[in-house]
Parts: structure tokens; C-alpha cells; sequence
């Protein structure tokens, strides 16, 4: 029997971090205030004191420059994660993590892996306007050659984390900072989860909800008061958007005949719309109605919380979009 | 744990014979207006007023009044953002600025922008930018906008100069690498002004910046001039403004500042400050550029009951602002679809301006391009 | 009647900058090697002979900076065209085009918009590797703000260049190299084309194929070859992708009830992922099969020409694609 | 129309006497080798052979040969898209790179990088980076991965020093300022060569780059030292590159080398070299490092007849690299999805190896994640 325990999503980042780091001396810890000031977001919280300023390195605020240097440390066979205090900063460092890390093996023709990590605070919901609210993966989820995970609660970050750590390739590593302070059952005992594997987060049978990461949440609470209207939603938590269990979401739908995405990014050219195409491509006769939809708002994101909250997936949202693809609405 | 950033020596502020008293008066009113706006901030957060990322200016008053008065009101001046102090210090009224933080309808950006990202278009501050350096380059294009203007098009002399402001942090971002070769290459009548407070967060210069005790060698790099100015004596950092943007505009060439300041405050309202001793804080806070100006200002008699009157004053204005942005209406939710694009496309329902500049007609009421204005 | 002579594409995008610099002398053209070098592309070939070095500007290496320096200026009131001389380098400057240009008006709120035209040469196709071979069209139309146009004749990149320039918002003008010396006819009075207005390249009714860009070019071949089997393709050239005229799209596939997209960026979350979606929608009862998709494969460019020629979207695959949509495969 | 960069004056080469003749033979057999290979490159684009863009080195041979003469083997290096020297002085046989060029598997990246990408594995050639300036921080990172292996991961002392390339033109990225700061600020064994032959494209130096006619001022922000270097003078190279290299080593601080050279072709195979006169270039033509390097051999002893014998030598050897690569397969379709990811996943196919490096056997040829393997 293994032990559990209920932790917040940023310590089980943070254990995962450190056991890799006392597991594999390759393994370091750069960014923004990591080191001295613990993390921003506190993810770091205490590496210093215990891994020293060698492998857990306060860096200046050079994006583009500290995320290329992490990149030519890869190459060397170095494991580095990089900490963007956010994913919104990480624009400046676009060329380095598009151009550079995943493509490196490619280019080289097999010679030089890129075995990184790239994490951080992902996605809006705290009121920091439109400049520092970026959901990267409806930007950079185009790109082959990477790895993209992004959990919903303790129990996958923690999982997730150690298998990206272990990645040859480059992993972009989103964390919604409206979760690190969330409680959640961590068995202590080591396990890995492997990417592109789909949790069913909710098992159902009329309708089956496809969400990464915090939307995650808001489904499973739209599943359940749908629930109490007689409607039985499977929620499928993806939790990594490249790969994609593209299997897990088809054999779902198949059996439901109905689907929903949740994606909190931007639709135009979203994770979003790739599954809503994957799924009318693969279960085009099992369909009753096309897949429906639930977006942020396609605007820059506004500072004032009631328009943020409008911007924003939410609860009701995700119930409309059910019931009108049940035909329900 | 101490910083290698110390400001100058001197206790109280310079000498005042080139300015008249009723100016540095204005200025000491300007300063008490920011410095007790910026608390109120403060409250107001805890209060949940206020919500998201939110930086107070207090300690560096000094170089927002100072630098905005030793230009003209039609000199563009832009700013990361740490921003509150720019903006009221360039002319916003409370009220806008209050409102927008509160997210108003009533905010300079209609409850858009938040904290960190303060406009005025009346009062030619282009922003409040939130991502660090970004608008380093966006200050050097506005000086090229100028003498652009001022040159190409109306076929006159170059006059206008732009106020870029950035923190010691930015100094580590390509965007001032490229944006200071780009203003040195084209001769262009900018400013960079470093509000050096010696911190980007919790990373003391030196820790960040190489050359961090002596930043005018970055401004070396790029050929170009650089003063270091105490920014806890408004008064110094008036006069030397002064000569450096009449140089600048004489001979259309950039200048770089290092700013001397300090941030009394923590970077935002999470920070506990375990970066710094009490006792280096005790020291700048002997440098408050407000008793720095009181103290000058006494020996022109203003005195101590003028100072409380003075404060009395900003203390009703801020309530004032405080007050009238929680009259102002939540934004509209119609707001989400508006300012996307001037031209009105589908959903976008186009543009329209702020109270501030009075009133919300609708900017660019274009029909939309596709007469079904279906989907995207 | 209107004359009407045949010239090059870079003849056009010259001429449609040339006429808009003689007409609002707010409008200038900057970046590297545009000036003196007439252009590395030479789409700018004798404008500083005509404008002079104020208004026709070579600026550094430097994107980041200088195409902040023209939002700066596109802030003030001026109306800069800044050439990315491949859209594969504006990586650099990802920050100042997504952060700052797209959403400058709305965190303003209304106050300061940017009308900017950025342009330059898009997509893969002439065996330049990896990191110069972008087609950004599958990055950057996730973000809203933008506008988005991708011309695939002279004629239509004059009139939507001339369009772009006159635009009071951001648009994002890409250019294909491998069409800069295509010579079509253009009308020698002045013409304008509107953003968000497909342009129907060929008529047809079995099937509709959805293009954009130097794309549409292959679709057209693959038309033309699918007319002597007897199918009937209808090709539309979308021209710009944000706006998307998505009228256009709807209206032709509930005729032929049948689409194919070919979009040359990368699959995962693209232009064309959001056709294929918008597509089941709106024509969810019209439709007898899935959407077909081409794109260019989802891995790095390679160099070599004929993996490069295997990456790309190309008339056999498209030809594939309706057969299969059409169950004629 | 002339550029304020020029190379120094002198027209021999340095003395020889620290230098065995030796060793300067075999320099002076690897320029030659560079520049035949480079002129069949640029026949070979001519005829089609070669695609994309192509940027051939002649004229900067001695910086690359220089350079990496005055390290050892296991010393990383990196560099920009003007890169088959910096291969051919590292020791890539001319057969793989040439079969890079032709697109073919024998090929350093098996076909897939082309001209500006080359890597090697085995000589510590850690790219080709197209991206102007992209490199510099790559570089800089290799230099911090040396130091913690060799420090954390070892518990040694630091023993390997990195050069980074970059052209005078990436100066003027912010990638340069970030490395540079970086690199000094975490004391990295570092040596960061400008390689400056002063145009980037048809920009002259001057016109691109403030303090362009010293940018030692650039390392100066960083608080770097920096030295310059005849880049035409080989054995001036090899001895000031070896002092650097060896002090770096032991400071374990970087430093910043502005190496004045000239490229006496075009930017790329498409340039009419408009923007600089002929005369410009017959001066710098007069510097060939290759002739600077002959006639200092002259006095010991290398004669006409060895140096043509040389010259024959490394022509057979250029003609059997173009033979072998024109022998050498296409990359075969399969390629196109093998080396995306090193774990093979759905479709790709994991990663093997180039032929260069002992053949194709797979990497890692893990099972793929998702049993059934399916669609994405
Ligand atoms: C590109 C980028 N990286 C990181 C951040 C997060 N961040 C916001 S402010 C700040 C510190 C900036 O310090 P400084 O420039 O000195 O300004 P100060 O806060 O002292 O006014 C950091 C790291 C950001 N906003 N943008
Ligand atoms: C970020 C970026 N911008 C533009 C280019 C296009 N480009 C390739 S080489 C070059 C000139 C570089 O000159 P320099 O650095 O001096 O190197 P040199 O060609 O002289 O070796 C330019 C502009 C690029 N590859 N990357
Ligand atoms: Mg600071
Ligand atoms: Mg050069």
C-alpha cells in the first residue's frame, strides 16, 4: 500500500524537481528569482538551501538569453528546466524555444537532442491584462518537435513533471498559477506519468468533454450540474496537447456520439479546433452534431474582472455548449 | 545583501536659485498627490479593490515630477509599468487613473488596461507597458515619429523629445540593446532615462548587470551620452533634465540617464523584501525625496503648515479619486467586443474613447467589410 | 476600359507601396537592406531613389527594436511598412508584433491604435532548412488583433497591399519568395481589395478546396488534372485569413458538399485545423465526408530538395485529398 | 562608399618563431583546402547541385584555422550560417560536408541542415545557426555546461573554453547584448569572436553598428575583455587566440575578440557587391591570408613548388569530396519523419545517426508511447 498525501500543485512540482535533481546531477534549475527569492510563485521554494547556487541559478531578466544558454547546455548533454516567472515573458525568447530546441535534432541530422524543460505560469484569470495573460499553447502547440504537457492537479504535475525531466526532448511545461495553490492526493512512493496519456477525469456516456489543464476543472464542474439535468458527461483531461491522445478522445466519442473541447486558449487555430477536426475526421459517422466549442473570447484580454470572467471559459459556458450539441439548448 | 547602488550622499535637496519657488511648490504638490495616491493603491488592494499586478512608485516621486517638468506637454513620454507616478505626474486626473485599477468604465483605458498599463492620449503618455523592456524600442519610435513629423512631413525642424523610462532591470533585455543602437544610428531626439532603484525584484543590480556600478558604460556601447542624476532631489533632477533635453533637442542626438532611486515599497504588494536589510532601507528613506524638497523649500518659506495644508489638499483629492471611481460603472460587457480593431468587423464592434477624453462616441463606426457579418 | 499590363509580384507589392508613399507621406518603408540594396528580394527595388533615405530606411539587424521603433511611430500617428526580410526572422521580434501591435488599442482602450503593415517572405520551398522555411500563418493567426493577408497573384497583392497600408490596424502581409517573380495581369487605375472577401479561383461543384497563399497555386493544378477524371473543383483563394471570409467558404461547400483545405503551415492548430472546423459546423448537414486536410508535414523543414518537396503540400496530395473526400480514392 | 573598417596595415605575417614550420604547413593546407572547397561550392551552386542560400568563407580562412589551432579538440565550438571553414578547420571531412551541400545522407545532418546548418559530433562542432545572433547564447550556454560538468558534475576545475562566432552584423541583436551580459555575469570560459568583415549584407559597419569603428566598447558593457586581431595574419591569429584562450581558461572569465577580416565574395551567391568599390577589395585582396601565410613559410624553407604540390593535393581532395557526395544517395523519403523527436512517437520514427558518425544504427528506439500508435 502506498502512502498518499493531499499537497498544493506547486509543491508537487517542486518534488518532482528536486527528486530529479538529487536522482541525476545533470539535472538544474534556472529563471527569474528561482533561487534566492524562491520563485515568484514559490514553486522553488527552498532548492537553493538544499540543491546550492550552482544548480539553481538566479538569472537576469534576458529571456531570449538565459533560454538559448539553457538550449546550448542541452546540447552538451546538460538536462536543464527553465522557468519562465510566466509564459507571457517567454515571447521574447520565441526564437530560441521555436527555432532552436526543437529542431536542433532535426537539423543536426540526429547529432544534438535538446533535452530541456521549459515551465511556467500559463494563461489568464488573475486580472494581469492582456500583455501577461498568454495561453501559449494556442500559440506554440504548431510547432513539431516538441513536447507539450499541462496538468490539472497535483497528482499529474508531479507524474508529468518527472517524465519531462526524463524527456531526451524539449517539454513545454504549462502551470496555471490559479492552480499552484491547489490541495490534491500525492502518493509518496516515485511514479511517472507517461505523455500522451488521457485521464478519463469523469466517466459518462451522452457527451464527451475534451479539456486541457485548469479548463479541466470547469468541466468537471459543468459535468456535474449536468449531471442533475440528467446528462452524463465524460470529461477527458488530456494532459499532454503534444502528443495528443488522439486514440482516447475517438474511442470516447465514438461511444457518446457527442463532443465538446474546452480549451482556454484563443480559437482561431487553437488545440481547440485541431481536436474538433481530429474528431470529425475520425468519428464523422458517429456524430449527431458537430463538435461545439468553448474558447476565451477571441480579444486581447481585458484587466476588469467582470469582463475577464465574460472573457474566460467558465461552468456555464461549457453547459450551453453541451446541451446545444445534445440538442438540449 | 546590500546593494552596490547607493544614492548620492547628500541630505537635503539642491539649491533653489534658477527655480522659482511657486514651481518647486507645484512640484512638492505633486510628489505628496503620488506619494498618497500610491498608498491608497496599496489599501486598496488589500481591500481587493484593486486586483492583478499592482506597483507603487513610492521613493522615486522625484524622477516622474522632475523629469515631466523639465519638458513640454507635447514631448511623448512612455513607461514600463511602474506607472502610476507617470501618469499623475504627467497630468492624468486621479480619478482616471483610480477608476482603470478599480476597472471601471470611467479608467483612462475604460477598465482595460489595469495597473500596468496606464494611456493618455491628452497628456502624450503612450503607456504603461508591462512586459519588461518592450517599451524601450516603442519611446525610441516615437522619437522617430517626431522629428519624422516634425521633418518629413511638415518640413521643419525637429523640436520634440521623448521620455523613455525603464527600470535597472530592463538594462538586461535585447530590447535596450537594440532600441540605444537604433536612437544612436538615426539621431534621434530620445531620452532613456534608467530609474535606477538598484532592484528588478528581488536581484540587486549587481547580481543582474554586469557593469551594475556603472551603467554609463551601456550607453557607451552605443556612442551615446550619459548623465548619472540623483533621483531623490526633484529639484537636481529638474535642472539637469532641463540642460540635457534642451541638448538633446538642439542637436537631435539621445541621451541615457542613470537615475539614482529607491523604491520604498516591496515591487509589488507580495513581496516581504528578505532581499534587502532594514537598515538600507532606513537609509534611503533618509533621502525621501519629499523631505528632501520640504526642507529646501523652508528657507523660502514655506513652512509647516503649508506642508499640511498641502497634504490635507492630496488627501481630499485622493478620497475624491477613490470615491468617484467606485461611482464609476463596472465596464460594460459589450466593452469585451470593442476595441479590437478600429474598423468594425463581425463581432467587433470598433472603437470608442474613454471618458477621459471625452465621451465615448464611437471612433470608426466603419459597416463591416462583409455585409452577412457572419461568423469570424 | 482599363489598361491593363502583366508584371511581377514584386513589381505589384512595389508599386501598391510606391503609390500609398506618393499619396499619405505618413506612410514609410523600413528594414534591412531595403533601401541601398534596393532589397534583398529587390521588392523595393528604386524606392530610395524615389523617396529618398527619410522614407525609405535600412535599419540594422535588430527586428525586435525596429519593428518597436514603428509601433512607437504607428502610435504617434505614422503609417510604417516594416519588411521582415524573411517572416522566418520576426521570431525575434514575436514580443513587439503579438504583445504590442495587436493589442495596443484595446489595453488603451480605444486611445492609441497601431495601423502598421508588417511583410515579408513566407513559407518554405527554396530549400533553406529549417529555421528560414516559417510559415508564421501557423503561428501568429491564433492571436486576435491582427489582420492577416497572404496574396497568391499580383493583382490581388497590389490591391490588398494597397488595402493593408490604408488599414487602421495591424496587419501581418506575407509574401511567398517562390512567387515574387510570377507576372499576372494588373490593372494600371488604381484598385483596392477588401480584407475578408475570398476570391473564387476556379468554379466547380463536386468539391470545394479551401487555399491561402502560394497554395492556392497548387490547388488550381490540382483542379485542373481532377477536371480530366470529371470532378469538378471549386478552388477559393481566401486571400486574407484574419479576417476569414468564412461566407465564402460556407456558402460554396453547401453546394458541392464536399471541402478540402490545403494550408502549407504545420497541422497541429492551424489556419487550416480552423477551416476544417468552422467547415463541419456550418455545413454539418451538407457534408459527405470529413473535411480533407493538406499541409506541409508535421516535422522541421528539411533541406534537401526532395524531402523538402515530400514535406510540402503539392497538386498529387491535394488530388488525393478529393479523391478520398469524394470516395473516388 | 568605402567602409571605416579596415584590416591592419602590415602585408606579411607575423613572425614564425614560437611557431613549429610544421604546424604552419599544415594551416596554410587548410586554407587552401577552405578556399578550393568554397570555390567548387560556389561552382556547384551555379550548376544546381546546391540549394538555398550559401555563404562561402573565403578570405576569412585564417580566423577559422587561427582559431581553432589555438584550442583542443574537446573545446566546443559554435557559429553562424558562414560555416563550412569553421567545419573543415574543426576536421569534418570535406566528403560529409560537401554531401550536406548536395542534399545527400552521407551528409553531416544526413541532407537535412543544408549550407548554413552544419554540425559535427565527434569534433565538437556544435552548428551552423541561421539565425543572425542565435548562436551567441547557444555558445555561452555550452561554455556553462562545460564548467558544471567539469565543476558540479566532476568536481574538477573547469578546463574547457568555448568559442562563439558571430558576424559583425549580429552585433546588432539583442541575442549578442543577453549572451554577453550573461557571460560575464556568471563568469563563463567564454571567447566571443567577431568575426568582423565589415558588412552585413550590403550594410557596411558603420552604417549599421554605433561605435562601429571600436566595438570593443560593446564587450566594455559587459565588463569583457576584448582584444583585436588581424584576422589575415594566421599565425597572428593562432598566437593571440592561444594567449586569450589560455588565459580564459584559467580566469574562467570570457572574453571578446574583434577579428578585422574581409570576405572577398558576395553576401551569398546572389550579391553584385554594389555597395563597396573594387578598389576597396583589391586592398584587402592584397592581405590573402593565404599569400600572408606563404611568404612567411618562404623563409623556412616552403618553397613555390611544395606550395603547389599543396595545392594539387587539396584540389584532388576537393574533387574526390564532390565525387563522393554526388555518389553519396539521396536522402531517402523515410528521413523526412526520423530525428523529431529522439522517442519515437506515432509516425516518427526516432533518431540514427549520420554515416559521419560510424553509420545509422538507431539512437533510441523505444517503443512508442501509445501502443496502437495511432493518428497524432
Ligand atoms: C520580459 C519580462 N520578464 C519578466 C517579467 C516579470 N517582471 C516584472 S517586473 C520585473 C522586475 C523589473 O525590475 P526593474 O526593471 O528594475 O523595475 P522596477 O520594478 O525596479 O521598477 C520582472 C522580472 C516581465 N514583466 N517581463
Ligand atoms: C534574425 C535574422 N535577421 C536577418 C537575417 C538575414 N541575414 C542573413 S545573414 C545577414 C547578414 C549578417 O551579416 P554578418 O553578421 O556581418 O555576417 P557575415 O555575413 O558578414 O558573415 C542577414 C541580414 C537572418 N538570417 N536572421
Ligand atoms: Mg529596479
Ligand atoms: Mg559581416
Amino acid at each position: 500500500m502506498t502512502a498518499v498525501r493531499e499537497i498544493e500543485f506547486r509543491d508537487a512540482i517542486r518534488e518532482a524537481m528536486s527528486e530529479e535533481m538529487r536522482r541525476d546531477p545533470r539535472v538544474m534549475l534556472l529563471g527569474e528569482e528561482v533561487a534566492q527569492y524562491n520563485g515568484a510563485y514559490k514553486v522553488s521554494r527552498g532548492m537553493l538551501d538544499e540543491f546550492g547556487a550552482r544548480r539553481v541559478i538566479d538569472t537576469p531578466i534576458s529571456e531570449s538569453g538565459f533560454a538559448g544558454m539553457a538550449i546550448g547546455a542541452a546540447m552538451l548533454g546538460l538536462r536543464p528546466i527553465v522557468e519562465f516567472m510566466s509564459w507571457s515573458f517567454s515571447l521574447v525568447a520565441a526564437d530560441p524555444i521555436l527555432n532552436n530546441a526543437p529542431k536542433m535534432l532535426y537539423m543536426s541530422g540526429g547529432q544534438f537532442g535538446c533535452p530541456i524543460v521549459f515551465r511556467g505560469n500559463d494563461g489568464a484569470g488573475g486580472q494581469l491584462g492582456s500583455t501577461h495573460s498568454w495561453c501559449v499553447e494556442g500559440l506554440y502547440s504548431n510547432v513539431p518537435g516538441l513536447k507539450m504537457a499541462i496538468p490539472s492537479n497535483p497528482h499529474d504535475a508531479k507524474g508529468l513533471m518527472k517524465t519531462a525531466i526524463r524527456d531526451n526532448d524539449p517539454v513545454f511545461f504549462l502551470e496555471s498559477e490559479r492552480l499552484l495553490s491547489n490541495k490534491g492526493e500525492v502518493p509518496e512512493a516515485e511514479y511517472l506519468i507517461p505523455f500522451g496519456q488521457a485521464r478519463v477525469a469523469r466517466a459518462g456516456t451522452d457527451c464527451t468533454i475534451v479539456a486541457f489543464g485548469r479548463p479541466v476543472l470547469l468541466a468537471l464542474e459543468a459535468a456535474q450540474s449536468l449531471a442533475s439535468e440528467g446528462v452524463s458527461c465524460e470529461v477527458l483531461d488530456m494532459r499532454t496537447i503534444r502528443p495528443l491522445d488522439a486514440g482516447a478522445i475517438v474511442r470516447s466519442v465514438r461511444r457518446t456520439g457527442a463532443c465538446v473541447v474546452v480549451d482556454q486558449s484563443w480559437s482561431f487555430g487553437s488545440p481547440g479546433s485541431e481536436v474538433a477536426s481530429l474528431v470529425h475526421r475520425e468519428c464523422f459517422d458517429d456524430l449527431d452534431n458537430h463538435v461545439h466549442r468553448v474558447h476565451s473570447a477571441d480579444v486581447p484580454t481585458p484587466y476588469a474582472q467582470d469582463l475577464e470572467q465574460e472573457y474566460l471559459p467558465n461552468p456555464r459556458r461549457i453547459c450551453e455548449a453541451v446541451r446545444s450539441c445534445l440538442y438540449r439548448a | 545583501m546590500t546593494s552596490t547602488h547607493n544614492a548620492p550622499a547628500t541630505t537635503t535637496g539642491s539649491e533653489l536659485p534658477a527655480v522659482a519657488t511657486e514651481l518647486a511648490r507645484s512640484w512638492l504638490r505633486r510628489m505628496l498627490l503620488i506619494r498618497e495616491f500610491e498608498n491608497r493603491c496599496a489599501q486598496a488592494y488589500q481591500d481587493r479593490k484593486i486586483g492583478g499586478f499592482c506597483h507603487v512608485y513610492n521613493g522615486q516621486e522625484a524622477v516622474a515630477v522632475g523629469c515631466t517638468a523639465a519638458v513640454g506637454a507635447a514631448d511623448p513620454i512612455v513607461t514600463a509599468y511602474r506607472d502610476h507616478g507617470h501618469a499623475l505626474a504627467r497630468g492624468m486626473d486621479p480619478r482616471h487613473c483610480m477608476a482603470e485599477m478599480f476597472g471601471r468604465v470611467g479608467g483612462c483605458a475604460k477598465g482595460k488596461g489595469g495597473s500596468m498599463h496606464m494611456f493618455d492620449r491628452a497628456n502624450n503618455l503612450f503607456g504603461g507597458h508591462g512586459i519588461v523592456g518592450a517599451q524601450i524600442p516603442l519611446g525610441v519610435g516615437l522619437a522617430f515619429g517626431t522629428k519624422y513629423e516634425d521633418e518629413v512631413i511638415n518640413g521643419g525642424k525637429s523640436s520634440r523629445v521623448t521620455l523613455a523610462f525603464l527600470g535597472d532591470g530592463a538594462l538586461n533585455q535585447g530590447s535596450f540593446h537594440e532600441a540605444m543602437n537604433l536612437a544612436g544610428l538615426f539621431d534621434l531626439p530620445v531620452i532613456v532615462i534608467c530609474e535606477n532603484n538598484g532592484y528588478s525584484m528581488g536581484t540587486a543590480i549587481s547580481r543582474g548587470t554586469t557593469m551594475g556600478h556603472d551603467i554609463s558604460a551601456k550607453a557607451l556601447a552605443y556612442g551615446i551620452e550619459s548623465a548619472v542624476i540623483d533621483g531623490m532631489d526633484v529639484i537636481g533632477v529638474y535642472g539637469a533634465m532641463k540642460q540635457i533635453a534642451d541638448s538633446v533637442r538642439a542637436s537631435c542626438r539621445p541621451a541615457f540617464v542613470d537615475m539614482r532611486t529607491y523604491r520604498f515599497k516591496g515591487h509589488s504588494m507580495s513581496d516581504p523584501r528578505k532581499y534587502r536589510t532594514r537598515e538600507e532601507e532606513e537609509r534611503f528613506e533618509k533621502e525621501d525625496p519629499i523631505g528632501r524638497l520640504k526642507s529646501s523649500l523652508e528657507a523660502h518659506g514655506v513652512n509647516d503648515d503649508d506642508f499640511k495644508a498641502m497634504q490635507r489638499e492630496v488627501r481630499a483629492q485622493v478620497r475624491d479619486a477613490v470615491a468617484w471611481a467606485e461611482r464609476s460603472p463596472v465596464t460594460p460587457s459589450a466593452e469585451l467586443y470593442r476595441d479590437v480593431f478600429i474598423e468594425r468587423w463581425g463581432p467587433y464592434t470598433g472603437s470608442s474613447q474613454p471618458e477621459m477624453l471625452g465621451g465615448s462616441e464611437t471612433v470608426a463606426d466603419f459597416t463591416a467589410i462583409d455585409p452577412e457579418g457572419d461568423l469570424l
